[in-house]
């Protein structure tokens, strides 16, 4: 039922976004969209010594796709890059309490991880071309 | 023919309506602009095809295949009828209006449309029908020239006629347009724009996908050179489109998809290819649900598509007047509800159509949101996505009801 | 697993077996090449589909949709296990066989045949793998070769080699075959000859349309690039076909239809395509039918190909037997039936074909008689037309003797 | 029934068939196929004053196909021109005495009168280029 998907948390999180804006000079820039509803999500990244200094996003879209992306700032910051790696699917439906959600909302929930995923893969690949390959599928999220 | 539709009547015969849903909920079907629930003259029309004569059409000379091939084109000829064309010639089965447009901007495209050549389109136009011509554009060297949409959907002709003349004589190519906007709901007078396109020698292509299931269709009256519609939008299953092509022209298209079925000798070095319509329909289609579309049409023809256009501008009355009440909300269209089909896009101001539409679910009413294939329109409407009713003959004034109490419930969660 | 099938369980779930045709005859259906009949299995999953949760798939968030969203996506994922592709992106959903070659030749020959090029194919090609290719070769300037067919249907890979190496390197863009002959019934085997190609980097196109039905498929092993079939051919719905495509090449492969659902955002003046393998899928795709597939899928696994297989080979072996029998007849393709598919081309001197099957109408018995969408090789074999006897699970010895018994009784008609 | 369709005569029409053969010189000689089956019929004619003189068809095909044509060439053997476009498609099955065909045997039965009309228009144009037009249909059969 949606009481359980609206709850306080989301509507504050969509309301009053976290780290929303954007990083003058970011290290990683990135954005995509999601092709079934058009939200979009862009994500700045300043890493220093492979830790996330800071991080903001910007975008369009419903509540689950802009809460989901300010919880995931709130989630990284101050943490190793690696960290994005190792986060699954079931890390941010869990921590934004939405285990239950059908395919198509699923999608808007995590089109913010698959944004940071491209991000870091983008900065390990712009920095070391040659791991184009192993890092192809690392951002695959659904 | 009846006078008016009997709704109630009606809905019996859509096993679907009486479904319950996850918790007991009827279901509330508001997005029949995405695709309509079938009765079940069209589910039975598919099961008998393949318990009784399931059979490849056009070759065989064995009963089931020739009972099969009599069916499919009996199809053919239903619908030839109900869009008035002259012949049934000019009707060839796609999968659905998308194949049907790009049929058009392969075949007939590929050949006509050159470096420096035009194509004029709306801002509102459906991505089937836009980014084909997009991709013919690129491939040509050609350009697509968008008639401006104003925030009612309406467009301009004198803007039309400044273009053409602006481009020059003989370089616009072709008009294509949606009769009627899957967003904004606009119905186009076409007629008048395909006289004045006419009047240059420019032909005119009709998205109809969202018109033909709605009102009365009669190419000979409007006079467009291309129609194309899908069957799953009226009534018909899935997997079927049409295009309609006026016979001069479509006699010197080139085909499109060949192999088997489009071809009338093949040798190692060339090919004579099949008379049309058949050189346009190549390897087996989808019999069954050609089949399916037929008895769809026939349901149509029962009810009357005056009849249908009668009960959704009623409908579309009752929902505009409903959704007005509602505080903060934007209603995108044309407010004259003649000017207008069954369809009502609109956004209320704090609620995204996602979050609507799935608060909504939960009283089983489903509604579409989002962009709705028409990013071009929403970057001119500057909005991201909207949520959409739409109507057909099986609602009722009860179900438009439960759409606004779940529009309340909607906005109480989001107190705005 | 049953370890081998049981013809006469397996004939209930037929409802059009248990049929009487116009004169209270039953059924001998011997035209599976030409398409299956379906269980009533398939029939179901459509009806339920229709009645149940009928909805357009991808965009909506509502549960009906979810729901066909879901079942359309587990089908991908069936045939992905099928075929043993490795991921179900390679797996696009077409109409049939032919659009599923004509996409390739479209999409992917569109921009890598060029001026000069040479295209590979059998003279034994159905027109759905060869007049796409001659479409293609007009356009671009390219060239086709044919690879000689003996009587028997076998191709030779030293005259492969040799074509290949005349063309000079870098010239032969691709190979396209089927891996089954629709008519001589001869099944290539295709491995050694796609190592073949791969040695010299050339991909190739399997024209799966009468061998995927008929026996385990495993792309990964025979490493092909391309795959085309039909599941009206494999107890599935018409309008539904396969296009398994490489990974790696399908994500540098131009889209083919483009509409809506193939792309992720459109703009007045350019477009960024969706993800594979929603980029090959323009516009509302046949919902009900590639569900109904998955059902086909589901019954044939149950079977187990293998199963379907050896029933074919011990069928084939009896009917090839019985036909030998007859006077003045002659069979086409391999004499070793471990060579052949479940089919049997023939004519009997003095009887045309067309003339052969109506005869067998009377008996109920429906073969099917003329080219076979196989002129080039009918030109080869110096004859105009056969007649064509086909075989799936369902047939039993019964009714080959039926059919044996028609074609006596045609002699006797024509005095042979 | 198949025996109702194959009687002596269509039997006789096909193993003997009248007129079969070329004409040297002919001043129409016109073919075509039926892309379902691949029949194909060719027709010669000598005319003289609008009328038939001569009339020979060749061809490949099944006993329907050929006996009809073969059948066709007496119909119309020494009779004026115009008695081509009077030919109706059930005049043709009549003719040939089978009025119950199958619409796909129906095309065997019709495919030399098509040919033989075409072959008129064919005459008449070449003879009048602006009857064009109006000739169009005319080789319509089914
Ligand atoms: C070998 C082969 N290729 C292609 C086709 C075409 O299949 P479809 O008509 O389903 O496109 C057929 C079937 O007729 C076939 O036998
Ligand atoms: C105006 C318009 N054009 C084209 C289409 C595409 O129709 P289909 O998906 O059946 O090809 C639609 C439906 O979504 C539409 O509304």
């Amino acid at each position: 039922m949606s009481e359980d998907i609206y709850r306080e948390m989301i509507l504050d999180h969509y309301r009053n976004p976290r780290n929303k804006g954007k990083i003058e000079e970011p290290d990683i820039r990135i954005n995509d969209s999601n092709p079934l509803c058009g939200d979009e999500i862009s994500i700045d990244l300043k890493v220093e010594n492979d830790v996330i200094k800071d991080i903001k996003f910007d975008g369009r879209g419903c509540a689950i796709s802009q809460a989901s992306a300010s919880m995931l700032t709130e989630m990284v910051s101050n943490k190793p890059l690696t960290t994005i790696k190792d986060l699954t699917k079931d890390d941010i439906l869990e921590n934004i309490g939405l285990t239950n959600l059908g395919p198509a909302r699923i999608k808007c929930a995590l089109l913010s991880l698959k944004v940071l995923k491209l991000g870091m893969v983008k900065y390990y690949v712009d920095k070391d071309p040659s791991s184009a390959d192993e890092m192809k599928d690392q951002s695959k999220v659904y | 023919m009846q006078a008016l539709l009997d709704v109630y009547k009606i809905r019996q015969d859509f096993p679907i309506l009486s479904r319950k849903l996850f918790d007991g909920k009827n279901l509330v079907y508001l997005d029949n602009a995405a695709t309509t629930q079938k009765p079940k003259e069209v589910i039975d029309a598919i099961s008998r095809y393949y318990s009784e004569y399931n059979a490849n059409i056009h070759r065989a000379v064995y009963q089931i295949a020739e009972e099969a091939t009599e069916e499919y084109e009996k199809t053919r000829e239903k619908i030839r009828k109900f869009i008035n064309a002259r012949h049934s010639e000019e009707i060839i089965f796609t999968r659905n209006t998308t194949e049907s447009i790009n049929l058009v901007a392969y075949a007939w495209g590929g050949s006509n449309v050159k470096k420096g050549n035009k194509i004029i389109l709306t801002e509102y136009e459906h991505h089937s029908n836009l980014v084909p011509w997009q991709v013919l554009g690129r491939t040509k060297g050609a350009k697509l020239n968008y008639l401006q949409v104003d925030n009612e959907g309406y467009i301009s002709l004198e803007e039309l006629d400044k273009i053409i003349s602006i481009t020059g004589e003989g370089k616009t190519k072709l008009i294509t347009l949606s009769e009627m906007s899957n967003v904004l709901g606009t119905i186009f007078p076409v007629k008048e724009l395909i006289k004045l396109a006419h009047d240059k020698k420019i032909p005119v292509l009709l998205d109809g996908a969202q018109s033909v299931p709605h009102m009365p269709t009669d190419v000979q009256d409007t006079d467009c050179d291309f129609l194309a519609f899908s069957a799953h939008k009226m009534l018909g299953p899935t997997g079927v489109g049409v295009l309609y092509v006026k016979k001069e022209i479509l006699e010197k298209m080139n085909p499109f998809i060949s192999g088997g079925d489009m071809i009338k000798e093949v040798h190692k070095e060339n090919t004579i290819f099949n008379e049309i319509p058949y050189k346009f329909e190549g390897g087996t289609p989808n019999i069954a649900d050609v089949i399916g579309f037929g008895a769809a049409i026939d349901y149509l023809n029962e009810i009357g598509m005056k009849n249908v256009r009668e009960h959704e501008v009623k409908m579309t009355e009752y929902l505009m007047s409903k959704l007005t009440e509602i505080k903060s909300i934007k209603i995108y269209g044309p407010k004259r509800s003649e000017d207008r089909g069954g369809l009502v896009s609109f956004n209320i101001e704090g609620i995204h159509p996602h979050d609507c539409a799935t608060i909504l679910n939960d009283f089983g009413v489903a509604i579409r949101s989002g962009h709705h294939c028409a990013q071009v329109l929403m970057e001119k409407l500057d909005i991201v996505a909207s949520s959409r009713a739409s109507l057909y003959i099986y609602n009722t004034k009860e179900e438009i009801d439960i759409l606004i109490d779940a529009l309340n419930h909607a906005r109480r969660i989001f107190k705005t």
